[in-house]
Parts: structure tokens; C-alpha cells; sequence
């Protein structure tokens, strides 16, 4: 009895109120005309396209870097990547990989400049974030209006200036992790859910090596880590720059699966469906484990897909747009005002 | 408990300041109507709201205007059937929720009910 | 003395490089001086209430208040039902006024209780408890409006039914304030009222400073503890600062709302707790210091680069869209800066205070 | 003067099982200086939080006996109660706004103000504050002291010295004070300082404010105080008039003679031993515990002994070396020069530190017992880890760390369920064990261990000491025991430094007589050499 009673105080309410309803709408749905088949594949195949988003934010909460508000910064340099690849007229598989290895130094080199400033605002972390990913993201609006893209893919057919808001990437590399494995399955996104299984490996891998464990050390305790003779900032720009580069990784992944390359304003408020769902898997502003990227990103997901198609069977009104709102800025709100999450981003 | 009262009464003051900015700042619809009304005919009238720039409403038009607060005056200007002018000074007040129509030919022979409320 | 022009250089880093950009952007945009100073004072009539109302929480410690929108939703759902019930001029905004003050009473205490538990990282917190209240804003004008409140006025209503409509044209108060009494400077006209009620809001804040409450505040922004321990009820009074603060900027919205005319239900309050705290900052505040003339000076210059940006822009590489990127980037740029500079400049301060200390401790002990 | 101000019943309090204050009997008569003296631990400060009210106290269950303030049983629940009645209380810390001016913070929350108009809807805290009033009443209230402040500084601003006469000018502002708590107030006042305080509380006590003054300096004691209190173990020891003593007896009282508790060791190391760690012109800047331009050598092979009141430098020393405070000066170990504020640089030469904050430096609370232990070798060594996937990762080599935390928890006798058991479900004693563990996997050349017995039962305690003692004696390796207790120090050290204020006061053999101990760590004999 007292166990349950830990374990439930341990999930949190919001978390509990969340996976009760998400149930309760997959128990309701076939009462009212929804294809419960489809809604969960549709469920799976977001989590694919979001799971290496949320994922991202792992190494800079175990660095106790707090929640990567900042996120946008590494969608950019994604962003990047992607339209460089596409320039370049790589196609399939090459021009998604292409796009994965050209992001990278740039998301590298943002990653370490940002990891440096953040290291300079301790204890301020998030908010700072915050403003650097959109300033980010204000700076590259420029960006796509001034370098000199010339494939006729990205630019206007006529008139307008720089590059388009949204590129297909149809031609490119749309959907080609399910491709590769010959699995074109709209059901189950079996490309996305390996290259995540991938990832989420290598992060599991890289917290038993020797500065995973640093990571983990200067998140939990910064000055038993200092005492234990770590570099703390050299430990949290790495994260950093973990993060950064997963973040663009990320966004890749998201297009090739969405079929789109959103530029502009698209990345702004990228980071707080991510932070949301990450905190809904159970997550606090310094705690974080794999099976919270997993659980957190299937959840959010699962809300964001069931309630519209509920809400609208039940009074016939689109509420969807308003209840993510609600709900991850909810979860957010929830996460920064625990008191035992008090940290700040220490 | 001194405060508490001071707040009810300010509180009361706010909401009867309010109700005042209602009634005052109430907007309605004035509809101004030409058309013939039992046995009146109707003729060519000028009129000319609250000190508001005179305008000529021809015969089985209908005219609309916009006044603001629940106190309202009216000049009309016609000839009549001897072709001298006249001018007629009106007053009406509006219920804070009302819409009106003015019937011109009522106003015009002298009948009390030349308003009547839409709604 | 050159260590103090320094200092001065540091301190000021943000308004001078704003100056500069702006002396650099006028002749380029083409745009005439006259043009110039009476798009300056339309902006100050404007802006400057909103931006006054972020002073009262940095005094008391809590930094910028991004829950300011807040207020600025309050102010909007007054003038949905000011222009439901058709009341125009003078009296339609005081009346929105009269509903604002305590719908933005109510936000501003639930936002105070949800910032005493966040202690130390309240700006975030209020940033995102914006995000949040947006969502139930929308829920109940999106969807309770016309069904669970009563609205009849059809031509704020979607065409669904219930639900008010992505713009609403506010032409019953439209300037009402502005143009209530106006008064001809040269060629330029100023808006009296508005003016007044900005004066009225400066003297406001002076003589508050100056209030226990005040002073209680200046005290609790400067050491929590200590306030703490000298009987001061420090979670009561952030609250009241977050609640001034908000009904301030409720206020604040319907006059900017009253100037502009029409609102973007659904956008109009967005945006305007990150203008106004980029105006504030660029006008020389600091998460921890802000005072009325930084206020004033960070409307003027940050709206002159808002309207040069996009002219300048279209000048110079022949795109006003830079232009308004750019001002996009000034503005989340400054915040970042100025956030960073904050913080570390708050580090630097404590190394330096140590320092202090500790040479001081050796001086003395050499003396011995 | 047969008034009785202040007068304590039989007050005893207790922490759960542990008794700090035992049956206290104590009276204060206006305008009287009492010095209050005693050890670490002694009780000083609970008897000071049970009189001034203080939440711990009602929160931890409450006191037993009586209290009674001007005639009458008290029973406080916070301190505002104590201030209301007249109690005033000045802090180690300062208590001030820092950046205020001093009359603001003499006045803080207690303003005066002017009416307003607006007070019937918004209570008193809308009323104007009256600066020039403020003026008056600070400058009244300083002038009190006989000193001389500027009232229109900010505290930023101000030496030291003029915050702590801030502080006390507002407490004395306060209209009723008439007992005044000094807890320590020269601890951070140069001499010149000191004296003008002393001077002032002269003054205060002239006007009839009663003044009780904690301290560790006894030679203040005996220039102001009236009377000399002095408690050891909970136990008031004695109160008697300051004239009719000396300080060799207070020094007495204080430290007491424990007989029998410990064997005392016997055969001294020759004087002759190679310096292993050489500290010069060492400067720490630990809050609390600031070490003052320190020099000591230490012997290869030998236990040595860092002992000192709270507050001296003792703590800071090792803290220093290690790199975790900002230090300066110079560290020489086996001839090489370490480099100071490097974490990274003592312990890759093989110094390793068992700090006293177990549980925020010393422990990952949420990780488990062989995560613990293998940290720091994982980290500073590269113990631990195995080349895995083809060699393609060097990854945690979990059995290893398994192993070895079961060797240690078999060796230390650290009770826990598995190796696999969180630290922070472990007892006091059990951690600290931990850390030994910790400290052992290193294999060390030099080991600082910081109050390794704080805070853990007796049983531990032996085990604890006689493993430290044990490790010493099988593997050479040099270590540094700082703690507050002299006699555990004597039982296993070679040689025991005193620390006062941020100096070696002596080097004492653990066989030197207690007393000698004593007068070292208050300070009064000073032909102590600094070596």
C-alpha cells in the first residue's frame, strides 16, 4: 500500500491525470467512430518524428545544464544541413545522411559558443536559453533571405526574395528511413523508431564512459564533481554541445519524416513541446532517464493526436491547437515550481 | 474591518461609476424612417441629431444613425402644406439597451408616439 | 577618471550601442526628422504604460516580468465586452478599464502565488505561465465566449456562432483617449489624456517607492532572508507586486489597444511582454535596476530603430523583410544580452567582493 | 541591583537522543555584561536559540524548564516574540540590507511613517515613509554607541567593523531592549575594532541594556564582562564574577579533564622525518573558516592532528589545498609546487580529501555504494573501466566496481543491504565509511580527513579511527585529522597543530597536558611558534 503511495507521489499528479486521460480517450475512441487502429498509428508515427528532439535534452539536464531552452540554436544548424544538402542535389539516403554530416560542425560550433555563454550564467541558465534560441532564430530569418542558394527546389518560382518557407523534400529524402529498410508501413515508422533505438543506445553507451559519468557527477552534485578533480565547464560545454548537435540531428529526422523543411519562424517555439514532453515522462529540471524520453514522448504525442480527434467526435469543435498549449506549457509550469526541482538549472 | 468597509464602498462606487459609463457611453442605432404611416404621408425632411450637420431624408427613405448616451435631441426641418418652413425642436431618451426608430411622418402631424423601440 | 568613463561605457553598453545603430540607420532609411519625432510620440503615447508597468516587480526583486501579458489579456477581454455591449468614446474605455482592474487583479494573485514558488528563476516561470494563461485565454474566448458567457454582438462573433474573431475592429474607442483632448505643438499634435495618464503613473511610482510598501519591497529585492527575519511578509508583498504590476498593465494594453485601433484577439498580447521588456532594457535597465528614465529613453530608442529597421533595410540591400528581421533579432537579442550581462556581471561582483574581503583581512593582518 | 532581568530554570533541550543542554540555571540582572563561554558543541548556541525564540527549537519538541523575562515565563514561538518583549540579537552573519543605508537598516520594518489617505483601503503599509524622522532615530541611536557612522552610507560601503555596529545600533534602537545577545561579534574585528566594541558595550551596559556576549577570545571576557558563564557538554560548569578568576581556570572549566576515555599514545615519531607536504604563507578563502597566512610542514608516514575552536581556519586548511576555495600562497609537496585552485592538480599527485561535508561534497546521495567508492578512481585514475564492443568503447566496468565496493563493505563493516544501495538510505557513521572507501581505492600518498567522527555514534566513531589509524600504519600513507575534539585527536595523532585565527597558534605532542591545549585554542598563550 505504502509502496503504490510512493510510487504515485513519485509521478507526480500531472503525470498521472495525463496518462489516466490519454487512456481513458483511447478506451472511449471506438465508442465514437474513431479507427483506434489508425489513431495509435498515427500516435507512433509522430513519437518517431519527436523521440530524437526529446531525446536531446538528456545530456544538458544530466549535466545539470537545466532544460535546453535554447533548443532552436540546434534545429538551426539542422536546418542548415538540410537545405545545404539539398543545394548540393544529394538525393535518398546520401542526401539525408549528407544533410545529418553537414549540420554537424555547424551544430558543433553553436553548440560550443552557447556552452561557453551558458557557462558564464550559472543558475540562469534556462531563461538565457530561451532568448538565445530565439535571437537564433531571428539571425537565420536573415540567413535564408541573404545566402546565396541558387536550387530551384528552395528558392521562389517567381518573385520573393531568398529561400521559401517550406521546401518539399518529396523528391529528396522524404521518408526515407522507412525506405531504407524497405518498410514503406504508414502504420509503424519502423525507420525512425531504429535510427532512435540507435541514438538512444549510443547515449546509454556514452553515460557508462568515463566522462558520461563526469556528466552525471556535476548534474547531481557540482562540488562533489569538483572535488573529485572535474572540469565542470568543460564537462557542461560537452553536454552542450551534445544537445546542440542531437537537436539538429532532430529536426533532420522530423523532416524527412514530416516531408518538409520549415525555415523562418518555424524552430521558435520548437524547444517546448520537446521540454513538455520530456517533463510529462517524468523528468525534473535535473533528473532525466531514457525511459523518460520514451514514455514522456509517446504520451505527449498520444494527447496531441487523441484529443482532437475525440474532442471534435464529442462537440464537434477543434480544440487541439488550444489543449497543446495547455498542456505543455502546463507541464512546464508544473516542473519549474516543484520545490524539490529548486536547482535552478544547478 | 475599517478597510473592509472602505472597499465595499469603493467597490459599490466603482460599479455605480460603471453603470453610469454604460448608460452614458451606450451606443444605439437611431433608425429615421420616411415612410408613409397610416393616413400621414410622408414628405422631404432635414434633420439633424444632436447638433450634428442637418441632412435631407427623401420620401420612403430610411435613414440609420448612431448616437451615444440615453438623452437625444432632434431638429427637423420642412416645409409645410403652406411651403413655410418649420422647424421642430424634439427631445427622446433611449433605455441603456434600446434601438429606436423616429417616424417621421408621426413627428411631423404631431403624434405622441413618433418613437418606438425595435426591439 | 578614465576608470569611471570606463564604468560609464560598461554600464550604459546597451543604449549606446542602440544610439549608435539609430545615428547610423537615419540617413540611410531617408526618412525626415518630422516624420521621425511624430512616430516617437505616438509610439511613447502608446507604448509607455505597458512599459512603466514592468517596474514595480524588478524593485521588489523579481526580475523582468514577462507575466505582463497577463494584464494585457485582462485589458482584452474588457474591450471584447465593451465592444459586445456597444459602449463608445471616453466612457467605453473607462468602462474597460473599471472590468480590467479586477480581472487583472485576479491573474496578477494567482500569477504572485505561482512565482513565490519558483523563487529565483520568477522570469522564466512568468514567461511561461503566459504561455500557459494564453491557453486558458483562448479556451474561453475561443470557446467559451458565445456559449458559456453571453456575447450577442454578431460582428465580433465567428461565423460559427460562438467563439470571437481573429480581429476586432475597436472603432467604438478607437483613439477615444488619444483624441479626447489634443493639443498642437508646431506641427505636432499631442495626445493630452494619454500623456496625463502616463504622468499620473510616473508620479505613481515615485510616490510609491517612497510608501512602506515601497521600501518593504526595495528590501525584499535586495536580500529575501534578511527581509525575512526582520518581519517583513516577504510572499504577500511580491504578490502585490505582481498584482500592481498587473493590473498596470492591463491598463497599459487598452491604451496601446485604444491607439492602434483594431485587435488581433489571439496575438495582440503575445508579443507585448517581450517589446516592452527589450524598450526597458535598451533604455539602460537591468533585470535588477530599472527607473523611470530608462524607461522613457528605451521606448524612444527602441522604436525608432522599430520604425528605421525595415526602411534601412530596404535601402541598403534592397529588402525591407531584413530590415524587419533585424529589428526581430534586436529585440531578442537585447534580452539575451542583457540577461547575460546581468549574470555575470552579478558573478564578477561576488568574486570581487570576496576579494575584497580577503585583502582586506590581509592588510589587517599585516598590520598586526 | 538585586532586579533580576533574565532568569533560567533548569532549561534543558534535547535532540531527539542527544542532550545539549542539561538542567541550566542562570540569572541576568539589568545593565549586566555576561560572557559566554564554552566549546564546539558546548551548547552555547541552542541555549542562545532557546531564549531567542528561535522555530528549531518549538519545531524539535520544545525545551524543558523555565524561562522568565522581567517576571515572567516566556515561551516563544518565533523570534519576534522575543524582540517584542526585548531581546535583541546580533548574528554571526550580518542581518543587513546590503544596499541600504545604515539608517534604513536600523529602522527596517520599523519605519516611521506619515498618514496617508489611502490607508483605509490599503492598511498601514500605504503610509509615506518619514526619511527625516529615520534620520533622527539612527543617528539617535548611534550616537548611543559612541562611535561615529555616517547614517547615509550603504552598508556595500562599510568596513565590517561599521556593519556589526549597524546591527547593533538597531537592535539597541529598538525602544524596549534590554538584553542584547552579541554572538561572536569580534570574530571578524581586527583588535583596534574589538576594543571600540567592548568600549560600546561598556556604555550600553551603563545605560542598564544587560548583554549576553559569546566568545571564544577569553582576555575580552575578562576586560568587560561582570560575569563568566561557562558550559561544556550541556552542563553549566560555572558562573562566577569575572574577578574573582583567571583565565587559566576558565580554560580549565572549559576543556575539563576526561580520564580513562582514551589510551594515550606513547611512542613519538623522530623528529628527523623527511617533510612530505610543506604549506607556506597559506591563505584560504573559506567563508567561516579562513586560513590567514598558515605555514606547517608535515612528516612523511605521520597522523597528524588540525584542532582549533569552530570558526579558526582548522576546516579551511585542507579545503585549500584541495583546491576547492580560492587559496593563495604556496603548497610544496615531495619539492614539487602544486598549483593552488586546481581540484584536478593535488589529486592527480596522489592527495586525496575526506571532506566534512559528507553529504553535500563528499557523497552522490542518489547514487548507489560502489558508484560512490569508484568515482574519484574512475575519474582521476581510470580505474574501472573495460575496453567493450571490440574495443571500440572504454566503458564502466560494473564488476569490477563491485568487487571492490564488497571488499570495502566486508573491511569497513559498512551495514547496508548491497552494494547497489543508495548512500543516502545509509546511517551517518555508514557514510562516512563510504567515503573512506572512497578515499582507500585511491591509495592516497597523503590524506586529508576533515571531522570524520562528526555526527556518527560511538560505535562508528572507534571504528572509523582505529581504520584511519590502521591504514596508516600498514601503507605509510600520510594523513591530516582535522577535528573539534582534542581527545580523539590525541588518541591516534603524532602531533596535534592548534589553529587560531587562521594561524598555527602550536604544535603540541598528543601527550602535552590538556590545559596547554586550551589556552592555545583561546588564544592566550601566544608564544606558540609558527613554524
Amino acid at each position: 500500500m505504502n509502496n503504490i503511495k510512493t510510487m504515485l507521489k513519485n509521478a507526480g499528479w500531472p503525470r498521472i491525470i495525463i496518462t489516466l486521460f490519454l487512456l481513458s480517450m483511447y478506451v472511449v475512441s471506438p465508442f465514437i467512430g474513431i479507427n483506434l487502429k489508425s489513431a495509435l498509428g498515427d500516435t507512433l508515427v509522430r513519437f518517431g518524428m519527436n523521440a530524437i528532439l526529446v531525446l536531446s535534452l538528456v545530456p544538458m539536464i544530466q549535466s545539470g545544464t537545466g532544460l535546453n531552452f535554447g533548443m532552436p540554436l540546434g534545429v538551426e544548424a539542422g536546418l542548415l544541413g538540410a537545405v545545404i544538402s539539398i543545394e548540393m542535389g544529394l538525393g535518398g539516403f546520401m542526401g539525408f545522411a549528407g544533410a545529418i554530416i553537414i549540420s554537424i560542425p555547424f551544430a558543433v560550433l553553436f553548440g560550443w559558443l552557447y556552452g561557453h555563454i551558458l557557462n558564464k550564467v550559472k543558475g540562469g541558465e534556462m531563461m538565457i536559453a530561451t532568448y538565445i534560441g530565439f535571437s537564433s532564430v531571428a539571425i537565420m530569418c536573415i540567413m535564408w533571405l541573404v545566402l546565396p542558394f541558387k536550387s530551384q527546389d528552395m528558392i521562389w518560382a517567381y518573385g520573393g526574395e531568398g529561400l521559401r518557407t517550406t521546401i518539399s523534400v518529396e523528391s529528396h529524402w522524404h521518408k526515407i528511413l522507412d525506405k531504407v529498410l524497405h518498410m514503406p508501413n504508414d502504420m509503424l515508422p519502423l525507420g525512425e523508431m531504429v535510427f532512435f533505438a540507435i541514438l538512444a543506445f549510443g547515449m546509454w553507451i556514452f553515460f557508462r564512459s568515463r566522462t558520461g559519468y563526469a556528466m552525471k557527477a556535476v548534474g547531481t552534485n557540482d562540488k562533489f564533481a569538483k572535488a573529485t578533480g572535474i572540469n565542470i565547464d568543460k564537462i557542461r560545454v560537452k553536454s552542450v554541445v551534445m544537445s546542440t548537435v542531437l537537436a539538429a540531428v532532430g529536426i533532420i529526422v522530423y523532416q524527412q519524416s514530416f516531408g518538409f523543411v520549415q525555415l523562418y519562424l518555424a524552430p521558435f517555439y520548437m524547444a517546448f513541446p520537446a521540454i513538455a514532453a520530456i517533463l510529462i515522462g517524468g523528468a525534473s529540471v535535473n533528473k532525466v532517464t531514457i525511459v523518460n524520453v520514451v514514455v514522456g514522448t509517446f504520451l505527449f504525442q498520444g494527447i496531441l493526436t487523441m484529443t482532437p480527434s475525440v474532442v471534435n467526435n464529442i462537440i464537434q469543435t477543434d480544440m487541439s491547437e488550444t489543449i497543446r498549449i495547455i498542456v505543455s506549457n502546463g507541464m512546464i509550469l508544473y516542473a519549474l515550481t516543484r520545490k524539490e526541482g529548486a536547482g535552478s538549472g544547478k | 474591518m475599517k478597510i473592509v468597509r472602505n472597499w465595499i464602498i469603493l467597490i459599490a462606487v466603482l460599479t455605480g461609476i460603471a453603470a453610469a459609463l454604460f448608460i452614458s457611453g451606450k451606443q444605439h442605432k437611431v433608425f429615421i424612417d420616411n415612410k408613409k404611416v397610416g393616413e400621414y404621408a410622408a414628405i422631404d425632411v432635414s434633420y439633424s441629431i444632436n447638433g450634428e450637420k442637418a441632412k435631407n431624408i427623401k420620401v420612403n427613405k430610411k435613414a440609420m444613425v448612431y448616437v451615444k448616451g440615453p438623452k437625444h435631441k432632434l431638429i427637423i426641418e420642412f416645409k409645410d402644406d403652406t411651403g413655410k418652413d418649420v422647424i421642430l425642436e424634439n427631445e427622446f431618451k433611449l433605455t441603456p439597451t434600446e434601438d429606436a426608430t423616429i417616424y417621421l411622418p408621426l413627428l411631423i402631424n404631431g403624434e405622441e408616439d413618433w418613437i418606438k423601440p425595435n426591439n | 577618471m578614465e576608470n569611471k568613463i570606463k564604468k560609464f561605457l560598461i554600464n550604459n553598453v546597451v543604449p549606446i550601442f542602440m544610439v549608435i545603430i539609430i545615428l547610423l540607420s537615419i540617413p540611410i532609411s531617408g526618412l525626415s526628422i518630422e516624420y521621425l519625432i511624430q512616430e516617437i510620440i505616438l509610439r511613447l503615447s502608446r507604448n509607455l504604460f505597458l512599459v512603466l508597468s514592468l517596474l514595480i516587480p524588478i524593485i521588489a526583486g523579481m526580475g523582468l516580468n514577462f507575466g505582463i501579458v497577463l494584464g494585457a489579456m485582462a485589458g482584452q477581454i474588457a474591450l471584447i465586452f465593451i465592444t459586445d455591449w456597444n459602449v463608445v468614446g471616453l466612457q467605453g474605455f473607462f468602462l474597460a478599464v473599471i472590468i480590467t482592474l479586477p480581472i487583472a487583479a485576479l491573474m496578477g494573485y494567482v500569477g504572485g502565488i505561482v512565482l513565490n514558488r519558483a523563487k529565483g528563476r520568477e522570469m522564466i516561470t512568468s514567461m511561461i505561465l503566459g504561455f500557459f494563461i494564453n491557453g486558458v485565454y483562448q479556451l474561453l474566448v475561443l470557446y467559451g465566449m458565445g456559449k458559456v458567457i453571453p456575447i450577442k454582438n454578431e460582428a465580433i462573433l465567428l461565423s460559427r456562432g460562438h467563439g470571437i474573431r481573429n480581429a476586432i475592429d475597436l472603432k467604438n474607442i478607437r483613439r477615444a483617449l488619444d483624441d479626447g483632448i489634443t493639443f498642437n505643438i508646431g506641427q505636432y499634435s499631442i495626445p493630452v489624456l494619454t500623456i496625463l495618464a502616463i504622468v499620473l503613473l510616473c508620479l505613481f511610482i515615485v510616490w510609491f517607492r517612497k510608501t512602506k510598501l515601497g521600501q518593504d519591497m526595495r528590501a525584499i529585492g535586495q536580500d529575501i532572508e534578511v527581509s525575512k527575519s526582520s518581519g517583513i511578509a516577504v510572499d504577500r508583498t511580491r504578490i502585490l507586486a505582481i498584482v500592481i504590476s498587473t493590473i498596470l498593465a492591463g491598463i497599459g494594453q487598452l491604451i496601446f489597444l485604444q491607439n492602434i485601433g483594431t485587435m488581433n484577439t489571439y496575438n495582440s498580447h503575445e508579443q507585448i511582454g517581450m517589446f516592452a521588456i527589450a524598450a526597458l532594457l535598451i533604455g539602460g535597465a537591468t533585470v535588477s535596476k530599472a527607473s523611470i528614465p530608462n524607461a522613457l529613453s528605451g521606448v524612444v530608442l527602441f522604436h525608432t530603430m522599430f520604425v528605421l529597421a525595415p526602411r534601412a533595410g530596404k535601402e541598403l540591400i534592397g529588402s525591407a523583410q531584413i530590415g524587419e528581421y533585424f529589428r526581430v533579432f534586436i529585440s531578442y537579442g537585447i534580452i539575451a544580452l542583457v540577461l547575460i550581462l546581468h549574470q555575470w556581471r552579478r558573478e564578477k561582483e561576488k568574486e570581487a567582493e570576496r576579494k575584497r574581503i580577503l585583502e582586506m583581512n590581509s592588510n589587517q593582518a599585516g598590520g598586526n | 541591583m538585586d532586579k533580576v532581568l533574565l532568569k533560567i530554570e533548569g532549561l534543558s533541550k534535547s535532540f531527539g537522543e542527544n542532550v545539549v543542554l542539561k538542567d541550566i540555571n542562570l540569572e541576568v540582572k539589568p545593565g549586566e555584561i555576561i560572557g559566554l563561554v564554552g566549546e564546539n558543541g558546548a551548547g552555547k548556541s541552542t541555549l542562545m536559540k532557546a531564549i531567542f525564540g528561535m522555530p528549531v527549537i518549538s519545531e524539535t519538541g520544545g525545551y524543558g524548564g523555565k524561562i522568565i523575562f522581567n517576571g515572567e515565563e516566556t515561551n516563544f514561538k518565533s523570534p519576534f516574540d522575543a524582540l517584542a518583549v526585548g531581546i535583541g540579537m546580533v548574528h554571526q552573519e550580518f542581518s543587513l540590507i546590503p544596499g541600504f543605508k545604515a539608517n534604513e537598516n536600523i529602522v527596517l520594518n520599523r519605519e516611521s511613517t506619515a498618514n496617508s489617505f489611502l490607508e483605509g483601503f490599503f492598511g498601514e503599509r500605504i503610509r509615506r515613509i518619514d526619511s527625516k524622522n529615520i534620520e533622527e532615530r539612527a543617528d539617535n541611536a548611534i550616537s548611543q554607541l559612541g562611535i561615529e557612522i555616517d547614517p547615509n552610507t550603504v552598508i556595500n560601503e562599510m568596513p565590517v567593523a561599521h556593519k556589526q555596529f549597524t546591527e547593533i545600533a538597531r537592535e539597541i534602537e529598538r525602544e524596549k531592549t534590554k538584553l542584547l545577545v552579541l554572538d561572536e561579534p569580534t570574530a571578524v574585528l581586527t583588535e583596534e575594532e574589538a576594543k571600540v566594541l567592548l568600549e560600546t558595550m561598556r556604555r550600553l551596559s551603563e545605560k542598564g541594556i544587560s548583554i549576553i556576549f559569546i566568545t571564544h577570545r577569553l582576555d575580552e571576557i575578562m576586560d568587560v564582562c561582570d560575569t563568566v558563564v561557562v558550559l561544556r557538554d550541556g552542563l553549566l560548569i560555572n558562573a562566577v564574577n569575572t574577578k574573582d578568576t583567571n583565565v587559566n581556570q576558565i580554560t580549565e572549566w572549559m576543556i575539563g579533564r576526561k580520564m580513562g576515555e582514551s589510551e594515550e599514545k606513547t611512542e613519538t615519531l623522530d623528529d628527523n622525518k623527511e617533510i612530505i607536504l610543506s604549506i607556506k604563507n597559506f591563505w584560504v578563502d573559506m567563508p567561516g573558516e579562513m586560513v590567514k597566512g598558515l605555514n606547517l610542514n608535515i612528516k612523511k608516514g605521520e597522523i597528524l592532528g588540525l584542532g582549533g575552536m569552530a570558526g579558526q581556519g582548522k576546516i579551511g586548511i585542507a579545503n585549500g589545498v584541495m583546491g576547492l576555495y580560492d587559496a593563495s600562497g604556496k603548497v610544496i609537496f615531495k619539492g614539487e609546487t602544486i598549483k593552488l585552485n586546481d581540484p584536478n592538480e593535488p589529486l592527480e599527485k596522489g592527495i586525496f580529501f575526506v571532506s566534512e561535508d559528507r553529504k553535500g561534497v563528499g557523497l552522490l546521495l542518489e547514487s548507489s555504494i560502489e558508484e560512490n567508492i569508484a568515482y574519484p578512481a574512475m575519474q582521476i585514475q581510470g580505474k574501472f573501466f573495460k575496453k567493450r564492443f571490440g574495443g571500440l568503447f572504454n566503458l564502466a566496468d560494473e564488476e569490477a566496481m563491485k568487487e571492490n565496493a564488497q571488499d570495502y563493505i566486508k573491511k569497513l563493516e559498512i551495514r547496508c543491504m548491497s552494494e547497489k544501495q543508495k548512500v543516502q538510505e545509509l546511517s551517518g557513521g555508514n557514510q562516512q565509511k563510504v567515503c573512506l572507501a572512497k578515499a582507500f581505492t585511491m591509495d592516497p600518498e597523503v590524506l586529508f580527513v576533515s571531522e570524520p567522527t562528526r555526527g556518527i555514534d560511538v560505535g562508528a566513531k572507534k571504528l572509523v579511527l582505529d581504520t584511519l589509524k590502521e591504514y596508516n600504519l600498514t601503507k605509510g600513507t600520510t594523513i591530516i585529522i582535522t577535528s573539534s575534539e582534542i581527545e580523539e585527536l590525541r588518541s591516534i595523532c603524532d602531533r596535534i597543530a592548534i589553529i587560531n585565527e587562521g594561524k598555527v597558534a602550536g604544535i603540541l605532542p598528543p601527550t602535552a597536558d590538556i590545559l596547554e591545549f586550551g589556552k592555545m585554542m583561546v588564544g592566550v598563550s601566544k608564544e606558540g611558534n609558527n613554524e
